[in-house]
């Protein structure tokens, strides 16, 4: 009989010790942001969408062997006037339909200091269409004055 | 126990099994390679006809106790690999709790039509990765009382971590 | 510490609130009680219409669509803002806003929008159910919860029919919406429909028992079954400070508010009594298949019903309307709002019963208790000879 | 299971079983599984678990992939626990190449995958609230897990795939004041765990839905190969991080909670209390933090040497392994992942039988399963 009466007791109890926690965090400030209007900076080292710079690119392939989806490629530009290969690119695309935001490819570009392939800060983004989601660098037509290839042109073979 | 007594106590039941030896170091190694690895363990490599009753005493004797099945899986050799023959390995992992030593157990299959008793009775956990090993490779387990395929579904073509599997492009491919 | 430090939005939310407060009892004590106006303006259109060419009866029948009407407003206004204000409680008792953007001050026109939507959604009936059953278990459902809503008395003279039987009435009229909920689940044509109508079933009808059983104290005490003997039997005060609400009736008054309140939110179907429609395990229960309007009427009688009961809840157990400086209908729907407050909080904070133990806790725990609570009831009237 | 309906005769009238489809959509499978119950009222007399609407055919990948390429996918397998996924797909490579990580790395290591365990057993705490039908916990627990997230996301990147602890240590050393973020976090959230406690371990409805259901019995445990919180749950003390120790774990003391019975209750309440302990670890990890690089050199093009290895650790949902056959090549020959989950669920046909419809969600919700690692 006691322990009948010693049971409804703890469960009273207890409950009202659950609603004791809901009703303090009623009154606590949301930690929540409201996205549109505020926004949160990303941290140093955030994996936004990749941004390229085709004016630094050697062409050199590292990405595109470091890439586990195969998500990238590109063809290195040949001087029409040379028949030679030279360290640029002529285009330079990537699936982002693909893309794992892995970072790898970023590691993998030899350029310095800045990397060619570099994940941004940049996370809003969305597109309607697949073929949307192929975004290609391609290598200005004006005539670039042929400069040497530098240290990983050859990789490209 | 450590894996020599293992292997004694194992083959004086067993005189079919036998331990697979670690991989040969290659003749010329150079220096800044590392060695082939393999874990400490003891692996053994059991006749196909006899597996039941080699599983019967891994399980049951009092001394092995082999009772947890850590994983079951296959391989697939397709292609003679040194002095490897084309065949499925169905590879055993076992840990004993009293114990507290390990084994890995290999049996060997030929490639066409392979088959090989099931442990469901003896380790209830091979129910479910035998029907794996089943829908990778199609080594059929005798005595499963469902095996169907799981992962992928019924009436796919093929099976697809055999070495030779050929992907057939169909609607999903773009 | 409930409150750590207030930060300057807080400071601003409780100034907003507080001058709120202030405006609504301000404009209420202006209208003064509800029910004598309503009178006042009957008596001013009555000769008019009585002098208009019409039958009398067409005058009649004018005067009940103005009722119902009144009601049916109130009810929808009332849903709507229950609704807006669960979501914004449950909100922040997560540590989140809830709806923000619609209607600019904390979203407060998301209901109203949600309605819309529902309104303009296609209405789809499965082809596994039965047409008929499908679409007439929402009307089902919301009808009695309306009907229910005429006895209910709002304040002094604010009732729009005062029946004799009035609990009785919203008991039995309520108990009848567990019809509308079993042929949805059994005319959806599907069997996580019907698995939650049954369980509604089996649950609704368990619980009315001990609610009915709950309030016979009270009704040994007043000696009626009216809702507005029972509200003015509770006015007046004990020792001039403790009001004699039912409630504050030493050990009968408590238990029987209890299990009322415990049965209430059980006949609500809401957690943790919400087997019915136990999201995690049915899916929707009942009303899985309904979408647009006929889901909104389920939604509607839903919320009509938690209001109905905290409403019957402040009638039979908070004194009604009484209370000082403020009209008589304010107070009911304060106190009808804070019993739904509890509503929202308890959902908020259980988990789910299981069937089996829910039907235990109905008829191993409430039941004796509240034949208890009856014979010490019994005791006291018979030994008081109130 | 045969889909036809079985009548049983009952003692004056006939009822019929009825076969359900718990899934692959359904608010509580946590993923897309399928359960098809046959149910006799709300009493279940069978039920037969269905996999693979995920299945990815991970091992598939791993032989057309680079070792640092497989990292990647190694994310997708546990989502909610993808440093452990790292972390056992580079203890196997490592164990092929026989690297030796530094201790710096080792530590970083044991933090990330200790906090990668608290945020995973947050979201079990939370959904399985949302199973019993409290809600509010679940966004509770999803508030601390997002303080746990921006650690991640500071550390390497992003909030759910880590690609962070790289073969031969990490991908880059802790930022700047990183420290004292996780410190303030392990302070913010040591009082979490009493409210936790209020609003689910001792809220009686609860502990009324979990107690004594679905209990797995020690040998049952041991026979389907249970492991993780579901093993220890059942009152077996089988932790690798203390019996087989990777990582340093022998450094740091930490209790390897058990419960009583094997039931649901039990299962939860190992977890809640592994949650306290992984915030013992990570705390004397911080502590004890060695100075030095976190990376051993590690060759630029990884091409391990024949051989096998068989590499497991204590994830947050049992036993973790990768199996891996190599031929020398930077492609590894074989690779096979001994998901916890897929094999803990195999039990779920046996303890389903004889319970309620209701009880169903509590167990399958207390074995915490996620089908990316179930499918593969």
């Amino acid at each position: 009989m006691i322990n009948y009466f010693k049971t409804i007791y703890q469960v009273s109890k207890a409950l009202l010790q659950g609603m004791a926690v809901t009703g303090r965090w009623l009154f606590q400030p949301a930690i929540t942001v409201q996205y549109p209007d505020e926004k949160l900076t990303p941290p140093e080292r955030f994996r936004g969408t990749l941004v390229f710079d085709k004016e630094t690119c050697t062409a050199c392939n590292l990405c595109v062997k470091a890439c586990p989806t195969a998500c990238i490629s590109l063809e290195p530009y040949v001087d029409p006037a040379t028949q030679k290969r030279i360290a640029k690119v002529n285009w330079y695309q990537i699936d982002f339909g693909k893309c794992n935001y892995c970072r790898l490819c970023e590691e993998a570009c030899p350029t310095k200091p800045i990397k060619s392939v570099r994940h941004s800060h940049d996370y809003e983004w969305s597109m309607k269409e697949r073929s949307e989601m192929f975004v290609k660098w391609k290598r200005d037509p004006s005539p670039v004055i042929a400069d040497t290839p530098k240290d990983t042109g050859t990789k490209a073979a | 126990m450590n894996n020599s007594e293992v292997y004694a106590v194992l083959r004086t039941q067993l005189p079919g099994l036998s331990e697979i030896p670690p991989p040969p170091m290659p003749v010329a190694m150079p220096a800044h390679e590392a060695k082939p690895y393999r874990d400490p363990y003891l692996y053994v490599q059991a006749v196909p006809h006899e597996w039941i009753e080699t599983a019967k005493i891994i399980k049951n004797d009092p001394r092995l106790a082999f009772d947890f099945l850590i994983m079951l899986t296959a391989a697939d050799y397709v292609l003679p690999m040194g002095n490897v023959q084309p065949r499925f390995d169905v590879i055993y992992h076992f840990y004993s709790f009293q114990h507290k030593h390990k084994l890995f157990v290999k049996v060997s299959l030929p490639r066409d039509n392979p088959l090989i008793p099931s442990v469901i009775s003896l380790w209830p956990a091979a129910d479910w990765q035998e029907r794996e090993v089943y829908d990778m490779f199609g080594i059929n387990f005798e005595g499963h009382p469902n095996c169907t395929r799981i992962l992928m579904w019924d009436g796919f073509p093929g099976w697809p971590l055999r070495k030779d599997f050929v992907h057939v492009p169909d609607r999903y491919d773009d | 510490m409930i409150f750590p430090v207030l930060t300057q939005s807080q400071k601003r939310s409780i100034g907003v609130l507080a001058l709120m407060g202030l405006i609504g009892g301000g404009t209420a004590m202006a209208i003064g009680e509800l029910g004598m106006r309503l009178t006042q303006i009957w008596e001013f259109l009555l000769p008019i219409l009585q002098k208009l060419p019409i039958p009398e009866m067409a005058s009649q029948i004018a005067g009940m669509v103005i009722e119902c009407s009144l009601l049916i407003g109130f009810i929808s206004v009332s849903v709507m803002f229950m609704v807006w204000w669960e979501r914004k409680v449950s909100a922040h008792m997560q540590s989140r806003l809830g709806p923000m953007t619609t209607g600019g001050w904390h979203g407060w026109a998301q209901t109203i929008a949600d309605g819309i939507k529902l309104i303009l959604k296609e209405d789809i009936i499965p082809e596994s159910a039965n047409s008929w059953v499908h679409r007439l278990a929402p009307v089902l459902v919301f009808v009695p919860a309306f009907i229910c809503y005429a006895v209910l008395p709002f304040g002094s003279n604010l009732i729009a029919v005062n029946l004799d039987i009035g609990v009785l009435f919203i008991f039995a009229i309520s108990g009848l919406s567990v019809l509308g909920i079993v042929m949805a689940g059994w005319g959806s044509g599907n069997k996580y429909s019907m698995l939650g109508g049954l369980r509604a079933a089996a649950q609704s009808v368990s619980y009315e028992i001990p609610r009915v059983l709950s309030i016979v104290p009270i009704l040994l005490f007043v000696g009626s079954l009216k809702l507005t003997d029972i509200a003015n039997y509770q006015s007046g005060m004990w020792f001039g400070f403790i009001p004699r609400w039912f409630i504050f009736y030493p050990v009968i008054g408590q238990i029987a508010f209890i299990i009322f309140l415990i049965s209430s939110v059980a006949e609500t179907n809401r957690t943790p009594f919400d087997i019915a429609e136990a999201e995690s395990e049915l899916v929707a229960g009942f009303h899985t298949e309904y979408s647009g309007m006929k889901f909104s009427l389920f939604f509607l009688a839903e919320y009509a019903y938690v209001f109905l009961s905290s409403g019957l809840t402040t009638a039979l157990f908070l004194g009604g309307g009484s209370g000082p400086l403020l009209p008589t209908w304010v107070w009911f729907l304060l106190k009808s709002f804070g019993i739904v407050f509890l509503f929202l909080w308890f959902r908020w904070t259980f988990p789910r019963m299981r069937v089996d133990r829910l039907m235990e806790f109905t008829w191993k725990f409430l039941m004796p208790w509240s034949f208890v609570n009856i014979l010490i009831a019994g005791a006291v009237v018979l030994a008081l000879g109130v | 299971m045969a889909t036809e309906l079985i009548r049983i005769p009952g003692s004056d009238f006939q009822t019929e079983e009825m076969i359900l489809n718990l899934g692959p959509q359904h608010p509580s499978t946590h993923g897309v599984l399928r359960v098809v119950l046959k149910i006799d009222g709300e009493v279940i007399t069978a039920a037969q678990p269905d996999v693979g609407y995920l299945h990815r055919g991970t091992e598939k990948l791993a032989e057309n992939r680079t070792y640092p390429q497989m990292l990647v996918i190694s994310d997708r397998w546990d989502y909610l626990s993808a440093m452990s996924n790292n972390l056992i797909w580079c203890l196997a490579v490592e164990k092929l190449l026989q690297i030796e990580v530094p201790l710096r790395g080792d530590y970083l290591r044991v933090i990330m995958v200790e906090l990668n365990r608290i945020a995973s057993h947050l979201v079990f705490f939370g959904t399985y609230g949302i199973d019993i039908g409290a809600y509010t916990p679940f966004l509770h627990a999803f508030r601390e897990r997002e303080k746990i997230l921006d650690l991640f996301e500071e550390v390497s990147g992003a909030r759910m795939t880590y690609n962070y602890i790289r073969i031969g240590g990490v991908m880059a050393d802790l930022p700047e004041d990183w420290i004292g973020k996780c410190r303030s976090f392990l302070e913010w959230i040591k009082p979490r765990f009493v409210e936790y406690d209020i609003l689910l371990t001792e809220n009686p409805i609860f502990k009324d839905r979990t107690q004594n259901i679905g209990i797995i019995s020690k040998e049952d445990a041991i026979s389907y190969a249970i492991t993780g919180p579901n093993l220890r749950g059942c009152g077996i003390s089988f932790d690798l991080r203390k019996d087989e120790p990777y990582c340093h774990y022998q450094d740091f003391k930490f209790d390897v909670p058990t419960g009583k019975q094997g039931d649901c209750w039990d299962r939860y309440w190992v977890r809640i209390q592994e949650m306290k302990e992984s915030v013992k670890i990570v705390e004397q990890a911080l502590d004890h933090l060695p100075t030095g690089v976190p990376n051993a050199k590690v060759p630029r093009i990884i091409r391990p040497p024949v051989g096998e290895s068989y590499a497991q650790l204590e994830a947050p949902r049992g036993v973790l392994g990768i199996y891996c056959l190599s031929a020398g090549e930077d492609k590894p020959y074989r690779v096979h992942v001994r998901a916890p989950s897929f094999i803990n669920l195999t039990i779920l046909q046996k303890i389903l039988v004889g319970m309620k419809l209701a009880d169903v969600v509590a167990i399958l919700g207390s074995i915490d399963i996620v089908l990316g690692e179930v499918d593969r």
